[in-house]
């Protein structure tokens, strides 16, 4: 069964139509990925399949179940899961406690155990810090695990959040832009990381800048401009598609060559 | 009708005085940001600052010109010494820094003057105006009409002249407005200096009908608070209309409900538009950038 | 050197210095203003939860604190109950008022949260002044006597009405650092530190954001009442004072003042500030000058709070 | 706030009791709310106990002996007011208390006194600071409830039987509109409305408007202190109301002529002490000496007019030296039974009787009824 499906989602902002009509499905175990020119929609779409945003057209299913506007907390209960292209880590708690408060659906219990400390959630807490260091040492954090979060690196802090948001074992995984930012080496890691998820039967949906880890790593391919649909299919084919060389790749390079 | 219309007078009275400090607020807010709980003590000032100079000697505009131009001093003061270094802190402790100044111009008050209640001559005399049966003192119209004209004058400032667009473009985004060659470390000077102005035109204007002491300063302050906040943290238009609702409100309670529970109404208006409308009358709907 | 959890060093500074600090005092003046500093301490420790850990604001718990200290006047008189149910009872409304206010406020962020809770503190302290059949009005309202003093008594253990009010509120106050500290490493408490963090990032984690929200909301506004409480039965008196906006405002400069992150930064936070008036009586009239300039110095200068800015200062000797 | 005559920064941390002072035999205590919403009363009675302390010393004291004031501002909080009591009792060790500005804080304080057993003489109206009566309280002003009998006393001389409230929502304004309108039946006056108003209003004409709409109203009452009457009075002739105002003896100072203005505060009627009224006082009047040598003491010193409150505390210091000299002892105890046998004393307020029954010592006739005139308080016959 298809496990996220989009059915003509839309969004505007003041009359501007930042996305309109995008569908695409994502498998389970299946990469795909979001393309696209800067300012092309990507991460509003985003935000509206995770319900940050509500959209303003169309639906999205998850496991065939419509959740179009849901509040991200229940999405998450349904086990979908984010990272953020501008980091949303918890800034004011430590690398450890970043990578537990991922596990928050699995460690939470009554807050009356928790104000007198019961035995009850001294064992929740002590399995989420279990499975967190666990995840820490995934992503290679785990020398860096009580130390404040604010002063890792920035591909430090990318790898945390993905850690976070692998810790609630979601079925759905929004990837935006998990490597920038990262050296080559960090990059390799999380491709192999991401493909080590996606192996395990979950499905990624991702956003990525760098074109030769989205080559590498899809499944399949959307690509975006100017917050519509103009191509998608196999990473071979969309990058043999005349509109989406037009389009971005075209712009990209020009983009990269300036910078 | 006779009856409506004396509430209405009271209530436009009033709410005028809480219009002009809501404006206050809003210049404030829209530059840096900040809502600045001292803004009732600019009232203060101006009322006291003028009966003292007054008492001392000063015909009466005289004393006002220097209570709006030493508090507009003291307002800059207030940004340089207080606000400014704290630029960036979390909201709650811009709170406690604008709550400490108002503290602290209170105190200040009453050393540099006293703790007596003090007023000084209506500008147009004591005669009450006779509308349709109900009556309002001369005073009064001063003060509504000094808020209809900081008003318009602020509107005019805004949106008319290179400067008053430079304080809109500086609150839009601080950092293009400095990339675009926006000076903003005057336009917050200019801001609190114009903010604070007002605030001493309100007591100015006010005071002849409210008179004035060391410690009014908080109840202006938390009344135009709720003006700005009803009408839309950042919007002069909704300030100005927040400021009259407010005044409207209370004196249409008092007159066909309970006086005793006008305060409460004021407030309990402020908490379901807060409920129903988290941006107020007028405010725009933000989205937050993830 | 073995390493104490910051929760053990906690409770262990804080029962020392209960324990050991009468030794010192020259009257018994020092058991009042200590007691009021314990008081002071858990009201704040309440804010600390939710304002240091969750990150939300409130200019209004000063109306908790009235409606507990109320409580503890009116129940005994009117439903026959003992002065301790009374506390609970109090604690119990100002539990539900909390929820049934803070569902729709919390919604708000920064300033709409600061004059959403200001309206709600100032309408609580509306109604005590004005219902003066029912509460006394404005000139308060006798409170009866707590009788645990009696039974100590009767035990064999006699202390004078300071002492017994001290020792009891550095008691309380042990227990909410106690609760407060276990929240901080729970479950329930990184939920809250992760909201402040992101709220955004909180929800992909699954955390009903609105829902903790209130937890910490109904959390504190317990505290509040219960301080409120502890006030009304210690002087056997209440005015509408202790639900005024001014010691709304005043929790929450204790509480930023001393460290809004940590529950002995409260504890701090409260000292220095029930400490101020009494050291500044000799200055006279300059009480407020100086009150509004601590409060505006040590936000510019000392962000964080007195408390861990020392610390941090003292470590950096240190090392 | 503490004052002592000579205030040095050293007497900070004397303060914070790492030392203490001890050099006057007779050591007086006062907590008073110099600030906060009662400043206007607690200030006038800051004022006049530390001059009234100074100018006995000047003269040598009490039967030779210096006085210490211990003088604290409670800010109007009941809960600072009971930790003053408590420093002054426990700390500094002062033989009686003078104060509690407001009744809250006076209730606060009489319970600290009552505990130690020292004497505390209240500033405060309302009467359950002394009734039932408490063994070591007692107080100068009258009460709330004296002050409505004389006035609705008036009234009925006057035939009114309906009246108009308009009172503030303070402690002073909320606990006399509860007195009067208990009180107000013995009088055959009916209270046919019943306004409020915040003590930061600016503007009653709402309120007045529908008084002056309710059918058959005679008279108005505005019991309140501070600037509101002042407003009220304003707002009053402004809606050209020509029924009579009758104000309380909580703006029964010239200032408050001064701020409602002469115009409009013209035939305003209210119970007053001889305070206000020292000029016209006859020559054999008893209260003639302490009114006029106090007035003329307070206003040469302070450039502000006398007004009742301060008054108050200057009939309580009275008291007090009256009883510790009777006594020849400053022991609590001494004191105590001698305020209790305090006899035909004449303070500002009116003439002190004191007994085992009554804490207060005054009768109706200590307020005399007044009237603006001229722009100046006369007694009305």
């Amino acid at each position: 069964m298809t496990l996220l499906s989009v059915e003509g989602l839309g969004i505007a902002f003041g009359g501007i139509k930042a996305v309109h009509d995008v569908s695409f499905r994502v498998e389970p175990g299946e990469i795909v990925s979001v393309i696209g020119p800067n300012g092309a929609g990507k991460t509003t779409l985003f935000n509206m399949i995770s319900g940050v945003y509500r959209p303003g057209a169309g639906r999205v299913l998850l496991e065939g179940e419509d959740v179009t506007g849901m509040a991200p907390f229940r999405l998450a209960q349904r086990g979908m899961s984010r990272t953020f292209q501008n980091l949303q880590i918890f800034q004011n708690m430590t690398v450890l406690e970043n990578a537990i408060a991922g596990f928050h659906l699995q460690e939470r219990g009554t807050v009356l155990a928790d104000l007198f400390n019961l035995p009850s959630s001294r064992r929740r807490a002590r399995q989420a810090e279990a499975g967190a260091r666990e995840l820490l040492a995934r992503v290679g954090l785990e020398r860096a695990a009580d130390r404040e979060a604010a002063s890792l690196s920035y591909g430090s802090l990318k790898r945390l959040e993905i850690a976070r948001a692998l810790a609630m074992r979601p079925r759905v995984l929004l990837l935006d832009e998990p490597a920038a930012g990262c050296n080559a080496v960090e990059t390799e890691e999380i491709d192999h990381l991401i493909a080590e998820v996606a192996a395990s039967g979950v499905a990624i949906l991702l956003v990525e800048h760098d074109m030769k880890m989205v080559m590498r790593i899809s499944n399949h391919i959307v690509v975006l401009d100017h917050g519509e649909k103009i191509a998608e299919g196999a990473p071979a084919e969309v990058s043999r598609n005349p509109a989406v060389i037009a389009a971005y790749l075209g712009t990209e390079e020009a983009a990269d060559a300036d910078g | 009708m006779s009856e409506f219309l004396q509430f209405l007078f009271s209530g436009l009275t009033v709410g005028a005085v809480y219009a002009l400090v809501a404006l206050g607020f809003t210049i404030i807010y829209n530059a840096s940001d900040v809502v600045n709980f001292a803004q009732g003590e600019f009232v203060m000032l101006g009322g006291m600052i003028t009966w003292f100079s007054h008492a001392a000697g000063l015909p009466l505009p005289l004393a006002a010109l220097v209570a709006i131009i030493a508090t507009a001093a003291l307002g800059v003061a207030i940004n340089k010494l207080a606000i400014g270094p704290a630029r960036g802190a979390p909201v709650v402790s811009l709170i406690i820094i604008t709550i400490g100044a108002s503290v602290f111009l209170q105190g200040a008050a009453q050393l540099v003057f006293d703790k007596q209640i003090h007023s000084f001559p209506a500008f147009s005399g004591d005669t009450p105006l006779r509308f349709g049966g109900a009556t309002i003192q001369p005073q009064s119209l001063w003060v509504i009409g000094g808020a209809l004209v900081v008003f318009v004058g602020l509107w005019l400032f805004f949106t008319r002249t290179l400067l008053g667009r430079a304080v809109l473009a500086t609150s839009n985004n601080r950092l293009a407005a400095q990339l675009v060659g926006i000076n903003t470390n005057f336009v917050m000077t200019l801001s609190f200096a114009l903010s604070a102005g007002i605030g001493a035109l309100a007591g100015v204007l006010a005071t002849p009908i409210t008179l004035t002491a060391y410690n009014v300063g908080i109840g202006f302050a938390l009344k135009g608070f709720a003006g700005a906040m009803l009408g839309g943290m950042g919007n002069p238009k909704g300030a100005l209309a927040g400021g009259f609702l407010i005044g409207l409100i209370e004196a249409l309670t008092a007159g066909y409900l309970s006086s005793t529970y006008k305060e409460a109404a004021a407030f309990v208006v402020i908490l379901l538009v807060l409920f129903f409308m988290p941006q107020g009358l007028f405010g725009r709907r933000s989205t937050e950038r993830v | 050197m073995p390493k104490l959890t910051v929760k053990s060093a906690t409770l262990l500074v804080l029962a020392v210095l209960i324990a050991v600090t009468p030794f010192f005092f020259p009257s018994g003046y020092y058991y009042r203003v200590g007691a009021l500093i314990f008081v002071n301490g858990l009201a704040v420790t309440g804010i600390v939860i939710l304002t240091g850990y969750a990150g939300q604001i409130s200019l209004g718990h000063a109306g908790f604190a009235g409606i507990g200290g109320y409580a503890c006047a009116l129940a005994p008189e009117y439903l026959g109950l003992h002065p301790a149910l009374a506390m609970v009872l109090g604690a119990a409304v100002s539990a539900v008022l909390a929820y049934l206010v803070g569902r729709p406020i919390l919604r708000l962020k920064g300033y709409y949260l600061a004059v959403a809770t200001l309206g709600f503190g100032i309408l609580v302290s509306m109604v005590l002044n004005n219902e003066r059949d029912l509460t006394g009005g404005p000139d308060g309202i006798a409170v009866p006597e707590l009788g645990l003093r009696g039974v100590l008594k009767d035990w064999g253990l006699n202390l004078s009405n300071g002492q017994f009010w001290y020792f009891f509120c550095g008691i309380v106050l042990l227990l909410g650092a106690w609760i407060a500290l276990n929240l901080y490493q729970s479950p329930t408490g990184r939920a809250l530190r992760a909201l402040h963090g992101s709220e955004v990032a909180s929800g992909t984690v699954g955390i009903d954001v609105a829902r903790v929200k209130l937890q910490a909301f109904v959390i504190s506004a317990v505290y509040a009442s219960v301080a409120g409480s502890l006030v009304a039965l210690q002087n056997k008196f209440i005015t509408p004072d202790v639900a005024g906006f001014m010691h709304s405002i005043e929790m929450v400069t204790m509480a930023v003042l001393g460290g809004a992150g940590s529950v002995l930064g409260a504890v701090f936070g409260a000292g220095i500030l029930t400490l101020l008036p009494q050291a500044l009586t000799v200055l006279a009239e300059y009480e407020q000058l100086v009150l509004g300039l601590v409060m505006m110095l040590v936000m510019i200068f000392l962000r964080e709070g007195l408390l861990p800015s020392i610390l941090r200062r003292l470590r950096g000797r240190g090392e | 706030m503490k004052k002592t005559l000579t205030t040095t920064v050293p007497a900070a941390l004397i303060a914070l009791g790492l030392a203490s002072v001890a050099s006057a035999e007779i050591k007086i205590g006062a907590s008073v709310s110099a600030t906060g919403p009662a400043a206007f009363l607690g200030d006038p009675e800051a004022k006049t106990l530390q001059m009234l302390v100074e100018e006995l010393n000047a003269k040598g004291g009490i039967n030779g002996e210096e006085i210490e004031l211990v003088l604290y501002d409670d800010g109007g909080d009941a809960n600072k007011a009971r930790t003053f009591a408590t420093r002054l009792i426990e700390d500094d060790e002062v033989q009686a208390i003078i104060g509690g500005t407001t009744t809250g804080t006076s209730m606060s304080i009489l319970s600290v006194a009552e505990d130690a057993e020292i004497p505390f003489i209240s500033l405060a109206g309302a009467i359950d600071i002394i009734q039932p009566v408490k063994p070591w309280t007692f107080k100068t002003p009258h009460t709330d409830r004296m002050a409505c009998q004389k006035i609705f006393e008036d009234m009925q001389k006057n035939g009114f039987s309906k009246i108009g409230m308009i009172s503030g929502t303070d402690g002073f304004g909320a606990s006399m509109q509860a007195q009067c309108k208990d009180v107000a039946g013995e009088f055959g006056i009916e209270i046919t409305a019943d306004e409020t108003y915040d003590p930061k209003d600016a503007d009653m004409t709402a309120q007045l408007t529908k008084i002056r709409n309710t059918e058959g109203v005679q008279a108005v009452l505005n019991p309140g202190f501070g600037q509101g009457p002042s407003i009220v009075t304003r707002n009053y002739r402004q809606l050209g109301i020509e029924l009579p105002l009758y104000q309380s003896h909580g703006v029964a100072s010239d200032g408050f002529i001064e701020l409602a203005g002469k115009e409009a505060a013209e035939g305003v009627r209210l119970p007053g002490t001889a305070l206000l009224v020292a000029g016209l006082l006859a020559d054999d009047d008893p209260q003639k000496p302490a009114v006029t040598a106090y007035k003329a003491a307070y206003e040469g010193k302070f450039k502000e007019p006398v007004g009742t409150f301060g008054g108050y505390a200057h009939d309580g210091f009275a008291l007090l030296v009256d009883a510790v000299t009777r006594a020849g002892s400053s022991e609590p105890a001494a004191i105590r039974d001698a305020l209790e046998a305090t006899q035909g004393l004449a303070g500002t307020t009116g003439i002190y009787t004191m007994s085992a029954e009554d804490h207060l010592g005054l009768d109706l006739s200590a307020f005399r009824m007044l009237e603006v005139k001229d722009g100046s308080w006369s007694m009305v016959e």
